[in-house]
């Protein structure tokens, strides 16, 4: 009992570990990163003892910055909602990545260790729930700020939830006819094999268009350019119009957890999440022939850092995208839902579905 | 009557005007430097050159008499081609140093050169060198570098002040301005010079580098210096304090008025304004209490004004109060304060009587009479010549019979009687803009607005009511006599509107048919001498 | 001759798309690929610098200021000074040109008299109010001494109180010009 | 500053001027010139005299004085050596006879020597261009003055 509860916690600490690193790096990446894409340096003035070190000091100083500044809170708003308001949306972004596997089972000693925070037989569903409670935090903040501005704000990132969490759904339940669960775990075994003998069997093989679908509507999930429409922060402004310190510093967080959860989502279903291609559970198994064999923990750590690697892969392509594209007008994200990517992904369904029809017939 | 025509237009002039003087009744305007209506015709500056039909050459406007059938054109491209040649000559030993001038903004030289000037000089030889910025008398600087010899001042000391200090020296281009040695400008009305003259040469000391002339606001005013009631403009500077330490009136420049004062005025009433931002001047009201003079809210004053009025009229009957008036009050204060006398029943009313001990007098401007509007207070019926000097008052009040005295701006203990009356004075309360002695033995004391603060008229020696307008606002808590006295009249239940200005006038017209007959005009119906230039320049 | 120029009338919506550009996919792909070829480019040229390799190639458009700056036009209208005569005193003679033609009303000069008659008058305090100041220059080109010159290239005199904003003629006097070599050229300043 | 100042025989010149002359002030310049020859040059003190005894400002007076050049302010030496250096003696080359006259007496241009036997002073036109360089000492014309002839001059004078 014990053990199994110190083992649960390690991997809760952990993968909270690897999640809010991951956030304060982006705070950073997302700054270097459009400097470098738009030839300029970034920030690089932070300094302890004059070291600067590339600007890695500047999520410390946001982090001081937030805590300390003054934490307002507008007259006539109501104070209660407007204080438990981004405790709510950070907290289901957070718990949303527990579902997320990031390795496969880790045997110390005699003991098989599952690297998955909750091993769910509804992993997929699970996230999804996780994600779109999100949404009320949002809600609640511009409702509770009583801001016309802020209320609107709010409502725009309702409705963009609603139009985007469908096809979310529908784009992956073409995966989920392939590969016939919903266990984040199973899937990502399933994409351990080998398709036509050297392609690894991941999902962006079987789902193209299922993929584009969902990384597209992933991105409007976490509101993040071109996306951002709920938020954006410098002309049409947001929910967290209100809000100050550490409490928007929790919006700001909120953003890229999501960003994170929606990478390790993108990595786990369609890129074989901590799978290396021929790597098993007793080493490469290359498609000429040849075998390397490795520990089972030697092993494990690979699969734990491809998991990380893939994460990282998928925030850099997160930022990129957002740095590359503007905004959409309300009109157009809204006739992009529900007008195309709804009716696409429910192709995607049916065309899935003749396909495998076919093929087990 | 010679018929001529200016500009196409017919004029018909007395016998021996001059063409200037036409041209001006035809509101045509020449230039000019050495021609002043009130001097004689030099005709040395060439400035007012014109065309006149018929002359084989350019005539000079300000010596041509009118003749009839004369065409006469003011501006034409050769007069403009010489008056251009004019200024060129006029300033080629100019320093052109009007950066350091006191007088640019306001000079001629600058005004003319803008309108016909030759805008790039030609001058390429060495200017003359002369002595620069030396006082000449008490008032006067004088720069011979500046000065273009029109020798206006040179006439005004001939002329008009009859002092013949100036002269002017030398020969050619090397003559200059100058005094004899061991004389100096020092006559009475040696300021009028500094208005005179078209250029920065001779400049005020009092006012050197105090403002630039631009920044000044002007308000017609009334002299409060004699008897004479001098038209005067009062220039001050209000929006840049920092630049003359805190004073408000830089400057008293005389106003043209032909009845009274002509363009000139004298020395001492040109720099009579110091008390007005003076440091003792009193800005709040005070009381005298067992610890010492305190501080008073102008309400608690009035209250306690009027409270003590009351309380003397109520314990000891109307005659134990007495008002105590000064001839420098206006026609307005002094009507607002006989309304309340009335109202009150107070009979015991008197003026200091400086008529006694006349002061300096001259057969020009300067009366001996250093009172403002002592006519103002024998037409209104409260100088009474019997009683004099009020000298019965102080007998009243050691007789104990007067217990309590309302002081108007007079410093009663300069009077050897009243000095020693005061002491046995139950209450004095005093009103003036000034401490005086007075002031510091008064029980209580009401700050009152100089006349630059305030709106109202003086009636000269000559019966003359001339209005005089507000130019500043009151220093601290003072407030116009009139205003003062409506206040108190207040708390003894008069209605305030008979205390408004308009309704003053009125009253003061109906029941003194005097006012109606004299000058109440409105102050601003004619302009100083150089005022007018400058207008027309800008018109 | 008459050239016939097309101009465009008025953007029609999706006119002149072809179908693969409609579908928005491979325009999305040549965006992203133009901002990552950014990306990768400066990220090699960044990590030679830090090799210490190609340094004389920028990575960067950006002017690392305050450690860089780049050369003002000499005609720049930067923080005021007032300029000197030969023995030191200040060249103004208090005409107070330059605070009357001030639209900002920014220049506060008291006057006072100079012992020699030549120079007559003198700044007895010369203020610039630079919390109002709108650096129009008219001051400069009002002047008739040029005794007061927009040309020290300072742009940096914050200060954290309205008072600290106010010069006063000694600080304008000891305004040093501080120059660059060329327009837009950038130096390291120590 | 009184008629004092004044000697008898020329109050009595004054007075015989004073005859011919209704006005008082057209009187002046005869009255001035009359006091030089008397004087050789007009004092303060005359011009004060000559003022109250005419009735008119001093300034006025010393107008007159300061306009005309032949009235002297200053006293002279016994000769008074006026070079025109006009346009025509200019160009004929006055400048060397006045630095030679200078240089020989060892002062400057308007100055006295100091046992008051010479003024060198330069005046304009004398109205004897057909001769120039003219000068003229006291009342007396010289021609052609070169700076040997203004020597000559000096060595004869002294």
């Amino acid at each position: 009992m014990m053990e199994g509860l110190a083992v649960a916690a390690g991997k809760v600490a952990f993968s909270l570990f690897v999640l809010l690193n991951f956030v304060m790096l982006l705070t950073w990446a997302e700054r270097k990163q459009s400097a470098l894409m738009q030839d300029r340096i970034g920030a690089n003035r932070a300094s302890i003892f004059g070291f600067t070190w590339l600007g890695l000091f500047h999520p410390l100083a946001d982090a001081l910055k937030m805590v300390s500044k003054e934490d307002f809170v507008p007259a006539g708003a109501n104070r209660g909602l407007h204080a438990v308001a981004p405790f709510v949306a950070l907290f289901f972004a957070l718990i949303s990545f527990a579902a997320i596997p990031f390795g496969d089972q880790l045997w110390i000693g005699r003991h098989p260790v599952n690297l998955q925070v909750i091993d769910l037989n509804i992993g997929l569903l699970y996230v999804f729930a996780a994600m779109s409670m999100g949404v009320y935090g949002f809600v609640l903040a511009g409702w509770a700020s009583n801001n016309n501005f802020s209320l609107l704000g709010g409502l725009r990132a309702a409705s963009q939830m609603i139009s985007y969490e469908i096809t979310i759904g529908a784009a992956v339940i073409g995966l989920v006819m392939v590969f016939g669960t919903i266990n984040l775990q199973t899937i990502v075994h399933r994409q351990g094999e080998l398709l036509l003998g050297f392609l690894p069997a991941w999902g962006v093989f079987y789902q193209p268009l299922g993929f584009l679908l969902f990384v597209t509507a992933a991105m409007a999930e976490t509101k993040r350019a071109p996306f951002d429409l709920p938020e954006g922060e410098s002309e049409i402004i947001g929910y967290f119009l209100e809000y100050s310190g550490i409490k928007f510093g929790m919006f700001l967080m909120t953003d890229f957890v999501e960003t994170v959860v929606v990478a390790g989502l993108v990595a786990t279903l369609f890129f074989g999440g901590w799978q290396f291609p021929y790597l098993y559970r007793d080493g490469f198994h290359l498609p000429g022939g040849g075998i390397l064999v490795l520990s089972q923990q030697v092993v494990c750590v690979i699969q734990v850092l491809t998991f990380l690697s893939k994460l990282a892969f998928f925030c850099w392509l997160s930022l990129l995208v957002r740095w590359t594209f503007p905004r959409f007008r309300y009109d157009q994200l809204i006739r992009l839902g529900w007008q195309m990517m709804l009716p696409l992904s429910i192709l995607n369904v049916v065309v899935t579905g003749g396909v495998l029809l076919l093929l087990h017939r | 009557m010679p018929t001529l025509t200016i500009d196409g237009q017919p004029i018909t002039v007395s016998k021996g005007t001059t063409v200037i003087q036409a041209a001006e009744a035809l509101g045509i305007y020449i230039p000019r430097y050495c021609y002043h209506p009130g001097l004689s015709i030099a005709g040395s500056c060439r400035m007012c050159l014109v065309e006149i039909e018929k002359a084989p050459r350019l005539e000079v406007a300000c010596y041509s008499q009118a003749a009839d059938g004369m065409v006469v054109h003011t501006i034409t491209e050769n007069v403009r081609l010489a008056r251009r040649s004019v200024l060129e000559f006029l300033l080629s030993n100019h320093p052109l140093d009007c950066p350091v001038c006191d007088q640019s903004g306001e000079c001629d030289l600058q005004n003319y050169y803008m309108e016909f000037g030759l805008y790039q000089s030609r001058f390429l030889e060495n200017k003359i060198k002369r002595r620069k910025a030396y006082p000449i008398g008490p008032h006067v600087m004088l720069d011979n570098e500046r000065c273009i010899l029109c020798s206006r001042c040179v006439r005004f000391c001939d002329e008009v002040s009859k002092s013949h200090e100036l002269g002017i020296v030398n020969r050619g281009e090397r003559s200059e301005i100058a005094l004899y040695e061991g004389r100096e400008l020092n006559n009475a009305y040696s300021g009028n010079v500094i208005d005179i003259c078209p250029v920065g040469a001779l400049t005020e000391r009092d006012f050197r580098f105090q403002c630039r002339v631009w920044y000044l606001n002007r308000t017609a005013s009334i002299c409060p210096g004699c008897a004479r009631g001098c038209n005067i403009e009062i220039h001050y500077n209000v929006l840049r304090p920092y630049q003359s330490k805190g004073k408000r009136i830089l400057r008293i420049k005389p106003r043209f008025n032909p009845a009274v004062n002509k363009w000139w005025i004298c020395d001492e009433g040109r720099y009579g304004f110091r008390h007005i931002d003076a440091s003792n001047r009193l800005r709040e009201c005070e009381a005298q209490t067992a610890d010492g003079v305190i501080p008073l809210g102008m309400e608690t004053a009035l209250k306690t004004a009027a409270a003590w009025i009351g309380e003397s009229i109520e314990q000891h009957g109307k005659d134990s109060v007495g008002f105590f008036l000064s001839p420098e009050l206006s026609n307005e204060d002094l009507y607002a304060i006989l309304k309340l006398a009335r109202h009150l029943g107070i009979s015991k009313i008197d003026f200091r009587n400086p008529g006694e001990h006349p002061g300096f007098e001259d057969n020009f401007l300067i009366r001996g009479d250093k009172n403002p509007n002592r006519r103002g207070c024998v037409e209104l019926g409260l100088y009474h010549r019997q009683r004099e000097n009020g000298g019965w008052m102080a007998e009243e009040i050691k007789q104990g019979t007067l217990r309590m005295l309302v002081a108007f701006l007079q410093d009663l203990s300069l009077e050897p009687e009243f000095k020693a009356a005061l002491v046995s004075l139950k209450r004095l309360i005093f009103v003036g803009s000034n401490s005086n002695a007075t002031s510091e033995q008064a029980g209580l004391v009401l700050p009152s607005a100089t006349y630059a603060e305030k709106n109202g008229s003086f009636t000269n020696f000559q019966g003359r009511a001339q209005r005089f307008e507000r130019a500043l606002v009151p220093l601290g808590d003072s407030l116009p006599e009139n205003e003062l006295i409506a206040r108190i009249a207040a708390h003894f239940r008069m209605p305030e509107q008979p205390f408004e200005r308009e309704q003053l006038l009125l009253d003061l017209r109906a029941e003194f048919p005097f006012f109606d007959q004299s000058t109440l005009d409105p102050p601003d119906v004619e302009l100083a001498y150089q005022t007018t230039i400058a207008q027309r320049e800008h018109a | 001759m008459e050239e016939i120029v097309k101009v465009p009338k008025q953007a029609e919506k999706g006119s002149g798309l072809t179908f693969w550009q409609r579908t928005y996919v491979p325009e999305i792909v040549r965006g992203l690929k133009l901002t990552a070829a950014h990306f990768f480019g400066n990220l090699a040229v960044h990590i030679f610098h830090l090799l210490g390799l190609w340094t004389e190639h920028r990575g960067a458009a950006t002017v690392q200021y305050p450690e860089e700056m780049r050369g003002y036009s000499s005609r720049l209208r930067s923080l005021h000074r007032l300029t000197k005569r030969a023995d030191g005193s200040p060249r103004c003679v208090a005409c107070m040109m330059c605070e009357t033609i001030c639209p900002a009303s920014c220049i506060y000069i008291v006057a006072a008299e100079h012992p020699d008659p030549n120079i007559e008058k003198y700044p007895e305090s010369f203020d610039i109010d630079l919390g109002k100041c709108v650096f129009c220059g008219f001051c400069v080109e009002v002047c008739p001494e040029d005794a007061i010159r927009m040309d020290t290239h300072i742009l940096d005199f914050a200060a954290y109180s309205r008072e600290e904003m106010i010069w006063d003629i000694h600080r304008l006097l000891n305004n040093e010009p501080r120059r660059a070599e060329g327009i837009g050229q950038i130096r390291k300043m120590k | 500053m009184s008629l004092e100042t004044l000697s008898d025989q020329l109050l009595a010149e004054i007075s015989e001027i004073l005859a011919k002359h209704p006005q008082r002030r057209p009187a002046l310049l005869p009255i001035l010139h009359a006091c030089q020859r008397r004087n050789g040059y007009i004092s303060p003190e005359i011009e004060r005299a000559v003022a109250e005894l005419l009735g008119i400002p001093v300034i006025d007076v010393r107008e007159i004085i300061t306009f005309y050049t032949l009235l002297l302010p200053k006293p002279v030496g016994k000769h008074h050596l006026q070079f025109c250096t006009n346009l025509s003696c200019h160009l004929q080359g006055a400048e060397e006879s006045v630095a030679a006259a200078c240089r020989r007496l060892g002062i400057e241009e308007g100055e006295t020597t100091a046992d008051r036997r010479f003024t060198v002073t330069t005046v304009e036109c004398l109205g004897a261009c057909d001769m120039a360089p003219a000068m003229q000492v006291n009342d007396d014309y010289y021609a052609n003055m070169t700076s040997d002839r203004v020597n000559e001059l000096l060595d004869k004078l002294s």
